[in-house]
């Protein structure tokens, strides 16, 4: 069995370096990707079938170090097994997919050997039974969505969107390097099992969970770091599919739920949790409705999903462990993947992600089309789809912990998962609507696209429209050949996977445990949800999202301005360092300069004091012989 | 018998005369006197410390007659040197910034 | 045997070089050829813990002590065997302009000899001596053989200020290893270490600790003492760059661990708190630097700086862990300074400047096998996971938040959450250097000579480069095979147990 | 004198060169005309010099070689010692028992340096066979006698006893040096020798004026322990104190009284006197114009055998005040703190090469006085050590400079003359490398470095930090002077320029005696370029020779150090 465990870790890893190698050959690099993936899957599904529940399957052996313990295990049990046989899945439905997605590209071989990368970071965190891997995982995943984000580092918005990414994530990991060091200071270990154990100082629990979360707010994009997954819509959209479906923000989930029995005990780290993913979970909602890209508000909703998940974490009682966030993790890693997958496919046939561009273009595309539907229809809760079974899970672990003495921190959670659910609704119908209705129906009603914004102006990237600008060209420019049968193939067997994979979850503790009532409030919610945007929007001919008053729209386009102020705390940090580097020169390295200048002085001054008079010399002599005398007798002892 | 602090005080007010000469004239001769006080004013010390009882080996007059003969010498070897600075300069001024610069011709004339 | 060997090897090469006159191949081949067999020498010595030991001044008590234990035994191969790729990389390409190859050579294996000396003494007064060796090698090197790109005042500069500082350092040391030696009766390391201080009052320890931590501080560089390094970088041709950075840096953090903890641990604890702050303080500062600098080998000096603060604070914490991440950091830096150097000292062969203002062509597809280096390079820079630097920096802040129990808690942590920032602004500048020179920011607007690829790296240099990359995966993914060398050697250390070899 | 035995063997260091000196006298007597013959007696006589000190030197640490001794003592190891008055005669009138001529290692290895340097001096100054003026006269012999007489004086000076011997041996040494300086011919040696006269006049007042002190404060003319711990003296009015035989250990500590003080100021004002011939600040202002004033081997001999000499004469006092705790030490820390910052900071802006050496010189007597804050066996000995570090090393900086000036008349004082050297004369330039780097304190002149480990040594053993840190800071200056230096002599200078000194077609320019005028621009003596048949300028010789020691002792510091026991 631990044989399979760490086949699962190091073939993909495997993978990328050999994909590396052959990156030219481009036949041999997507044969590599695309079969190492399909073998991690199926050693993925034995794991998770026939799991044997073992914490210390060893790896390169404990680390020799003095007081500190660093076994390096992996950790294999139901929920590992499970969570890496999905994520096998996703990315080998990515790897399919890209090979038919990126045919064109120059760098298809690069990409693919990052994936595999990327999926061996997320499998290592998966599998991980110590918090060192856990950190190497979750950094690796980083460094990889840097790559993957910047595939098309020719744009600049491709730059700059992939620096923001990293940058952001990484000063959020300031706090999870912070809390990993706390928490394996309280066990003197960095095994998982240990740190679960361990007794001892309360504080540094507080420091090291509040540190985790705080770095999970920064890979899973809770406010207030979430703004960079927006942007990370430059990436080709496999690379959006990949990091938003199962792997690197979905991984906070992962890492919290791994800690939930530590969580339990903290409130204020559940607090603080339970505070970020309701808050954004509702202003990622509300932003999702209003956007006017397809991508982007997919990423919207993948904000506002990922603070479902964790929400559930955040509210769930004790006794209910983590299912709740895993299971909507699983749920959504499907439908996500579906729906990005999807949207790839689309933007090929309608030339951008646009909403402009892709309006009304699903109509005449068959499998997209359903394909399409069965995402969107999971990402609203609509039964029986997983998107249903999980979401409603999740609230009813909430609504438990608040009826169970959660507190206020389980009844913010329930309200704002309430709220969530309506608008999330809302927003799925829209984008329903919009992409199902055909343009005919439309054509009489001026065109509302708000105006293209010159890129300088801001500065930034949240030029909404140009999301995905390398599709427009990589299609316009060479034409883009027609779908394969695998690519589309992937897409159905997704939808299909949304549709039953709630048999998935019920493998899992907690996994589906759906509360008749709460179902049948949220269902409620749900309908009312999308009737309204029906409504509003005269039957899909009208973008609901055009009724909000420009000087409201555009500012949510935009995340309301958060970009410029990363943008402000960067040029912040840019003048410290301009100051740092005038102080370097002026102060710091005055000292030596001065001592070089005062020694020059000295000698000038000397030399004019030599110049060589025996008179002078004598002086100086009788000066000297007074001056000895003085400090040779009172200096007597 | 004359008490011994008061040679002692004839020889420091020698030795400041002749510290005043050597620090105040500028003609060579001038302050070579100057030095020529400050050693008498030795002689007289070594002199008046050798007249003590239990001096060894009549220390004192002997020295004295030794500081006498190299400082014969040294005037010597001092009244040639001048002799040729006045040759080469025409003064015998101290104080003058004296004439440094050299030849090329003469480099490696040893 | 061996162990003499393999010092005298690279001297009499150096000596046999630079009597060489004028061009000729003859050099070229005892260069390579003496280093290639010092390294294989320093793999038997370190192997087989070589020792030797016979008196030398017996005057002074000092004595021909030269020994390899768990804490040198890294940096002995590390040495050995980056002198080889910087004499393959250096044979490999034209000689920089200021000299004759021979001396070229000459300097770079007088270096090594210092470097080799200097890791593996045994007698605190011998390592003062061996500490030296290297100066005036590589002042040559920068001095002469320097960017020629620059005014000669500017070369004169970065050289003189690369010496004096050191001098400067390395004579306070002396005062601070007289004041032990004479205080102790001894000058060997290994009875030093095993007294552990005993028989020093505590403000005497003090004393010499201060003097041990400011002459050290300087080679390694600390905060403030740094402004050496960044100079010293930007001239210094591609094989003083990567000897500096990789080997003479580490001599500093290497005394720091071999001096003054294992001699005088009260001063070294009490002064812990200046140090872990100085070391925050460097990590800071060089991060803030390397985010607005504009000249790319002055950025990888500064980042030194930073990376060599992760050292000082991994020290300050006291505990083994402490000292195995210092001593891994050390390496570690070596390894991806070394890197970084080799591809942008060839960089700079082809560009002329490395000013990153200047818009250029991308490397990614222009030259992708510099791009590979550069990426992983950068990678390893800003403490990746699953490279070498990432363990030495994680460690480090793990052993300051736990440090020894001597030490002021609470000072540490803050400096550890300081440290994690230092993190984020790596990750910054490592990645803004990646997003200008891999991926090209700006390139669109190059124009003449500037928007021409460069000729992508061929050959040895590719093969010392490939080399580095590797060593870089593998000890980040492998990380026993440095530690393992240095648990035992930290655990005598500190315990006053003395090193037994 | 009852029991005064003499022990001529233990007195043929300073013999030898009398005796040469003679020699010259009747040779020139004899023939005017000579001009390499009173050389090469003097070469000779040096070289005696050297090995007899040999014999005392072989002997080994602790022994001394004592002869003059006053009472029936038995010389400790005087071989043929005085058969007549063994041992049975107490203390006459109550004479201390004491020798006249103490040569222990420290003396005799500062007899040996002094020797060796004079040897060099000499050949660095063999004369050219041919003449260069028609009317110069032959100032050969003169410069001989005067050399030789300097040298016998530096010898005797480090083994005397009592103030007459040390006053007259002491003069022995600077007088005749002035009158080389006055001799050297060019013309602002006049002013060099001027100065240096006046300095030499004003400090001898000083050191006379010190002996009658010291005299008047210890009732005793030896320069011994016991004197000075006898100084109840001639004010106190308790004499024979002197005659208590004191054998307390160093650190026995007299109550302070009248003759304390006076003896302190003794010690003052000796230390003031030795100082300028230390050219120790402020007592340095001679040293840069006599420096180069005078020829380059004459300003050789200045930085070596007189600074030797001066030495010598400051640890024969400073021995003997020792056991009175700690004089004058804070003085000497002040001036070792000054004049190795002045000197240091006045050097850093010279481009004449033999003024930079000049201050450096300066410097350099900072450094030799630093250790005796310590003044203890440790102390003493160190300075002995860094002074003959600084000699060797100077030795070998001032012969390249003489060499360079000899194969390129009028080239060779400025620094950037030297621009190249590594290409002309690889040799040449590794021995200033190695002599620069000796005298910066770096590898891989090590022992410049071991010098300055010795010389810190006392400094912190007493406690000195603040002394121990300016010695630091001025260790860089240091460094930065020598590195100007060194970058010239590393830099590579245009092709055409190299090929001037080169060329083997200057070479056979041989004069009418052999000899040839050009030494060639591959000086090096080890340099197999040169055919075996020619003779070689003896000055190369020289260099060879000051060269070959220092890499002796950069390799085995060992020998240099264990010389002092």
């Amino acid at each position: 069995m631990s044989w399979i465990v760490r086949m699962i870790v190091v073939l993909p890893a495997l993978a990328a370096l050999v994909g590396l190698l052959c990156r030219r050959q481009r036949l041999l690099a997507a044969g590599v990707a695309i079969s190492v993936s399909s073998y991690v899957a199926v050693l993925a599904l034995i794991q998770w079938v026939a799991p044997s529940r073992s914490a210390d399957i060893d790896t390169i052996g404990a680390l020799p170090l003095g007081d500190l313990s660093v076994p390096l295990h992996l950790l294999s049990d139901r929920v590992s097994g499970l969570v890496s046989f999905v994520v096998a899945l996703v990315v080998l439905g990515i790897q399919v997919f890209t090979a038919w997605y990126l045919r064109d590209d120059a760098r298809y071989g690069q990409f693919a050997a990052t994936v595999s990368l990327f999926a061996a970071g997320m499998l290592l965190l998966v599998q991980a039974g110590d918090l060192v891997p856990v950190l190497v995982g979750w950094e690796i995943m980083g460094w990889c969505s840097w790559l993957l984000i910047g595939h098309d580092s020719e744009r600049h918005a491709a730059r700059r969107a992939a620096y923001k990414a990293f940058l952001v994530t990484r000063v959020a990991d300031i706090g999870m390097v912070v809390g990993i060091v706390a928490l394996s200071v309280r066990a003197r270990s960095t095994d998982l099992m240990a740190v679960l154990t361990a007794t001892g100082s309360s504080t540094l629990l507080t420091v090291g969970l509040v540190g985790v979360v705080v770095g999970v707010a920064g890979k899973s994009g809770l406010v207030p770091f979430h703004d960079w997954l927006p942007d990370a819509m430059e990436g080709p959209t496999p690379a959006s599919a990949l990091i938003h479906a199962a792997t690197m923000v979905a991984a906070g989930t992962y890492v919290v739920a791994r800690l939930f029995a530590l969580y339990a005990e903290d409130d204020a780290a559940r607090t603080l949790l339970a505070v970020l993913a309701a808050v954004t979970m509702v202003y990622a909602a509300l932003l999702a409705l209003a956007q006017t890209d397809l991508k982007r508000m997919l990423a919207y909703s993948t904000l506002s999903q990922i603070a479902i998940m964790l929400s559930a974490l955040a509210a769930a009682p004790a006794e209910l462990g983590p299912g709740a966030g895993i299971s909507h993790l699983l749920g959504h890693a499907f439908f996500k993947a579906l729906l990005f997958l999807g949207a790839g496919w689309l933007s090929v046939l309608a030339g951008g992600t646009a909403i402009a561009a892709v309006r009304g273009r699903l109509r005449p595309t068959g499998a997209l089309r359903w394909s399409m539907g069965i995402g969107l229809a999971a990402l609203a809760g609509v039964p029986p789809l997983v998107g249903f079974f999980s979401k409603d899970t999740v609230i009813d672990a909430a609504l438990e912990g608040a009826t169970g003495g959660g507190g206020f921190r389980a009844w913010l959670v329930v309200v704002a998962l309430f709220v969530t659910v309506v608008l999330t609704a809302a927003y799925c119908a829209r984008a329903w609507l919009l992409l199902d209705t055909p343009v005919a129906a439309t054509s009489a009603l001026p065109d509302s696209e708000p105006a293209l914004v010159a890129a300088e102006e801001v500065a930034v990237v949240t030029t909404a429209d140009s999301a995905d600008d390398a599709e427009v060209e990589r299609v316009h420019a060479h034409g883009h050949a027609a779908i394969t049968l695998p690519a589309a193939l992937v897409v159905s067997v997704l939808a299909a996977l949304t549709v039953v994979g709630t048999l998935f979850l019920t493998s899992l503790s907690g996994g589906v445990h759906v509360g008749v009532l709460s179902a049948l409030l949220s269902l409620l919610l749900v309908a009312g949800g999308a009737y309204a945007v029906w409504f509003l929007s005269d039957r899909g001919r009208v973008d609901v999202a055009d009724l909000v008053p420009d000087r409201l729209r555009e500012p949510a386009v935009r995340g309301f301005g958060v970009d410029t102020a990363y943008v402000g705390v960067g040029r912040a940090v840019t003048a410290l360092a301009r100051v740092v580097v005038a102080l370097d020169r002026d102060v710091v390295d005055a000292y030596p300069r001065a001592t070089a200048v005062v020694a020059r002085a000295a000698g000038r001054a000397g030399e004019r004091g030599h110049r060589g008079v025996p008179s002078l010399s004598l002086l100086s002599l009788l000066v000297g012989v007074v001056l000895v005398a003085v400090l040779g007798v009172t200096a007597w002892r | 018998m004359i008490h011994l602090s008061l040679p002692a005080a004839l020889a420091a007010l020698l030795a400041g005369i002749g510290v005043y000469g050597v620090l105040a004239r500028r003609n060579a001769v001038l302050v070579l006197i100057g030095v020529e006080l400050v050693l008498n004013a030795a002689n007289l010390l070594l002199v008046t410390a050798g007249s003590r009882p239990g001096t060894q080996l009549s220390a004192g007059p002997v020295l004295t007659l030794f500081v006498i003969t190299i400082a014969a010498a040294e005037i010597t070897v001092a009244l040639a040197i001048i002799l040729v600075m006045f040759r080469k300069a025409g003064h015998i001024d101290l104080t003058a910034v004296p004439d440094l610069t050299d030849d090329p011709a003469d480099e490696g004339v040893s | 045997m061996a162990l003499t060997l393999m010092l005298l090897l690279p001297l009499l090469g150096a000596i046999a070089c630079i009597a060489i006159p004028g061009e000729s191949r003859v050099e070229r081949v005892i260069a390579l050829g003496s280093t290639v067999v010092t390294a294989l020498l320093a793999v038997v010595v370190v192997w087989g813990r070589h020792e030797v030991d016979v008196p030398w001044i017996r005057s002074l008590g000092v004595r021909w002590h030269f020994g390899v234990d768990g804490i040198s035994a890294a940096l002995v191969l590390l040495t050995a065997l980056l002198t080889v790729a910087v004499v393959a990389h250096a044979l490999s390409g034209p000689i920089p302009r200021g000299g004759t190859g021979s001396t070229f050579l000459g300097c770079i294996l007088l270096v090594e000899t210092g470097a080799l000396a200097t890791f593996m003494a045994r007698d605190a007064i011998l390592f003062f001596i061996a500490f030296e060796v290297v100066l005036v090698p590589m002042w040559v090197l920068v001095r002469r053989f320097g960017d020629d790109h620059v005014p000669d005042e500017t070369r004169a500069d970065a050289a003189g200020r690369f010496v004096l500082f050191t001098v400067l350092g390395s004579t306070l040391m002396l005062v601070g290893i007289l004041f032990l030696v004479l205080h102790q009766g001894t000058s060997d390391l290994t009875v030093l270490a095993a007294r552990h201080g005993a028989g020093l009052s505590h403000s005497l320890q003090v004393s010499i600790a201060a003097l041990l931590l400011v002459g050290l501080g300087i080679k390694v560089p600390l905060w403030p003492l740094h402004t050496w390094l960044p100079s010293a970088h930007t001239i210094a041709p591609t094989a003083g760059s990567v000897l500096l950075a990789a080997v003479l840096l580490k001599m500093g953090t290497y005394g720091i661990v071999r001096l003054a903890v294992a001699t005088v641990p009260y001063g070294v604890a009490q002064l812990s708190p200046v140090l872990a702050l100085l070391g925050v303080a460097g990590i800071l500062w060089g991060g803030l630097a390397c985010l607005v600098e504009r000249d790319l080998k002055r950025l990888i000096a500064y980042s030194s700086v930073a990376h060599m603060g992760f050292v000082a604070l991994a020290i300050a914490s006291g505990s083994e862990t402490g000292l195995q991440a210092a001593l891994y950091g050390n390496i570690a830096h070596g390894v991806v300074a070394a890197l970084l150097f080799f591809v942008v000292g060839d960089l700079k062969e082809q560009w002329g400047s490395t000013d990153l203002h200047v818009a250029r062509a991308a490397l990614r597809d222009k030259a992708p096998r510099f791009g590979l280096a550069l990426v992983v390079g950068l990678a390893a820079a800003l403490g990746l996971p699953g490279l070498v630097s990432f363990w030495g920096e994680f460690l480090a802040l793990y052993a300051a938040w736990s440090p020894a129990p001597d030490r002021p808690v609470a000072l540490l942590r803050v400096c550890v959450v300081l440290g994690a920032v230092g993190l984020a602004l790596a990750a910054a500048y490592s990645l803004r250097v990646a997003r200008i020179v891999w991926a090209g920011e700006g390139s669109d607007t190059a124009h003449g000579v500037a928007a021409e690829p460069v000729a992508d790296a061929h050959g040895a240099r590719w093969g010392v480069v490939l080399t580095l990359v590797v060593v870089i995966v593998a000890l980040g993914v492998l990380p026993h095979l440095l530690l393992g060398l240095s648990h035992t050697a930290t655990t005598g250390l500190l315990s006053g147990l003395g090193v037994t070899p | 004198m009852k029991g005064l035995a003499i022990d001529y063997a233990v007195l043929l260091p300073a013999l030898v060169p009398v005796a040469g000196l003679v020699l010259v006298l009747v040779a020139d007597l004899v023939n005017p005309r000579l001009r390499r013959v009173p050389y090469a007696i003097a070469a000779l006589a040096a070289l005696g010099a050297a090995a007899a000190t040999v014999p005392g030197l072989a002997l080994g640490g602790g022994s001394t070689r004592e002869t003059f001794c006053l009472t029936g003592r038995n010389p400790a190891a005087g071989a043929a010692s005085a058969t007549g008055a063994t041992g049975s005669l107490p203390g006459v009138d109550g004479l201390p028992q004491v020798c006249l001529w103490q040569a222990d290692a420290l003396a005799g290895t500062l007899q040996l340096a002094a020797a060796v340097s004079a040897i060099v001096c000499i050949a660095l100054a063999w004369p050219r066979t041919r003449r260069q003026r028609p009317d110069d006269s032959t100032r050969e012999p003169v410069e001989a006698v005067l050399l030789l007489a300097a040298l016998s004086g530096t010898v005797v000076v480090a083994a005397s006893r009592d103030v007459g011997t040390w006053l007259v041996a002491l003069e022995l040494a600077t007088l005749p040096v002035i009158a080389l300086v006055a001799l050297s011919g060019r013309r602002s040696a006049v002013a060099g020798a001027t100065q240096l006269l006046v300095t030499s006049l004003v400090s001898f007042a000083l050191l006379v004026l010190g002996v009658a002190l010291w005299f008047a404060g210890t009732g005793s003319p030896f320069l011994t322990p016991d004197a000075a711990l006898s100084s109840g003296g001639a004010f106190s009015g308790v004499p024979g104190t002197a005659s208590v035989t004191v054998t307390q250990a160093a650190g026995a500590v007299v109550q302070p009284s009248v003759s304390g003080g006076v003896v302190a100021l003794a010690t003052v004002l000796v230390v003031a006197g030795v100082g300028f011939k230390l050219s120790l600040v402020p007592f340095h202002a001679w040293t840069p114009t006599a420096y180069a004033g005078s020829s380059v081997p004459i300003a050789t001999f200045l930085a070596t055998v007189s600074k030797v000499a001066a030495l010598a004469a400051l640890l024969v006092v400073l021995r003997a005040v020792a056991v009175l705790g700690t004089p004058a030490v804070l003085a000497i820390a002040v001036l070792a703190a000054l004049s190795m910052t002045l000197g240091n900071v006045m050097a850093l802006r010279q481009h004449d090469v033999v003024r930079l050496l000049a201050w450096s010189t300066v410097a350099q007597a900072g450094w030799v006085v630093l250790p005796l804050v310590s003044i203890s066996a440790l102390g003493v000995g160190a300075s002995a050590t860094y002074l003959l570090t600084y000699v060797v090393a100077t030795l070998v900086a001032f012969a390249v400079v003489a060499v360079t000036l000899r194969d390129r008349p009028g080239r060779g004082r400025s620094i950037a003359d030297y621009e190249g050297l590594w290409q002309r004369s690889p040799w040449r330039a590794g021995a200033l490398v190695l002599a620069l780097t000796s005298l910066a304190g770096l590898p891989p002149g090590v022992i410049g470095l071991v010098g300055k480990v010795t010389a810190l040594r006392p400094v912190v053993a007493e406690g000195w930090v603040w002394l121990a840190v300016v010695a630091a800071v001025n260790a860089v200056i240091g460094v930065a002077v020598y590195l100007r230096w060194l970058r010239a002599v590393i830099t590579e200078r245009e092709v055409a320029e190299v090929g001037q000194g080169v060329g083997p077609e200057l070479g056979p320019g041989v004069g009418p005696e052999g000899a040839p005028t050009q030494p060639g621009g591959e000086s090096g003596g080890e340099s197999a370029a040169l055919p075996a048949t020619r003779a070689r300028p003896v000055a190369v010789v020289g260099l060879v020779l000051a060269s070959a020691v220092l890499v002796v002792v950069s390799v085995q510091p060992d020998l240099l150090l264990r010389l002092l026991g």
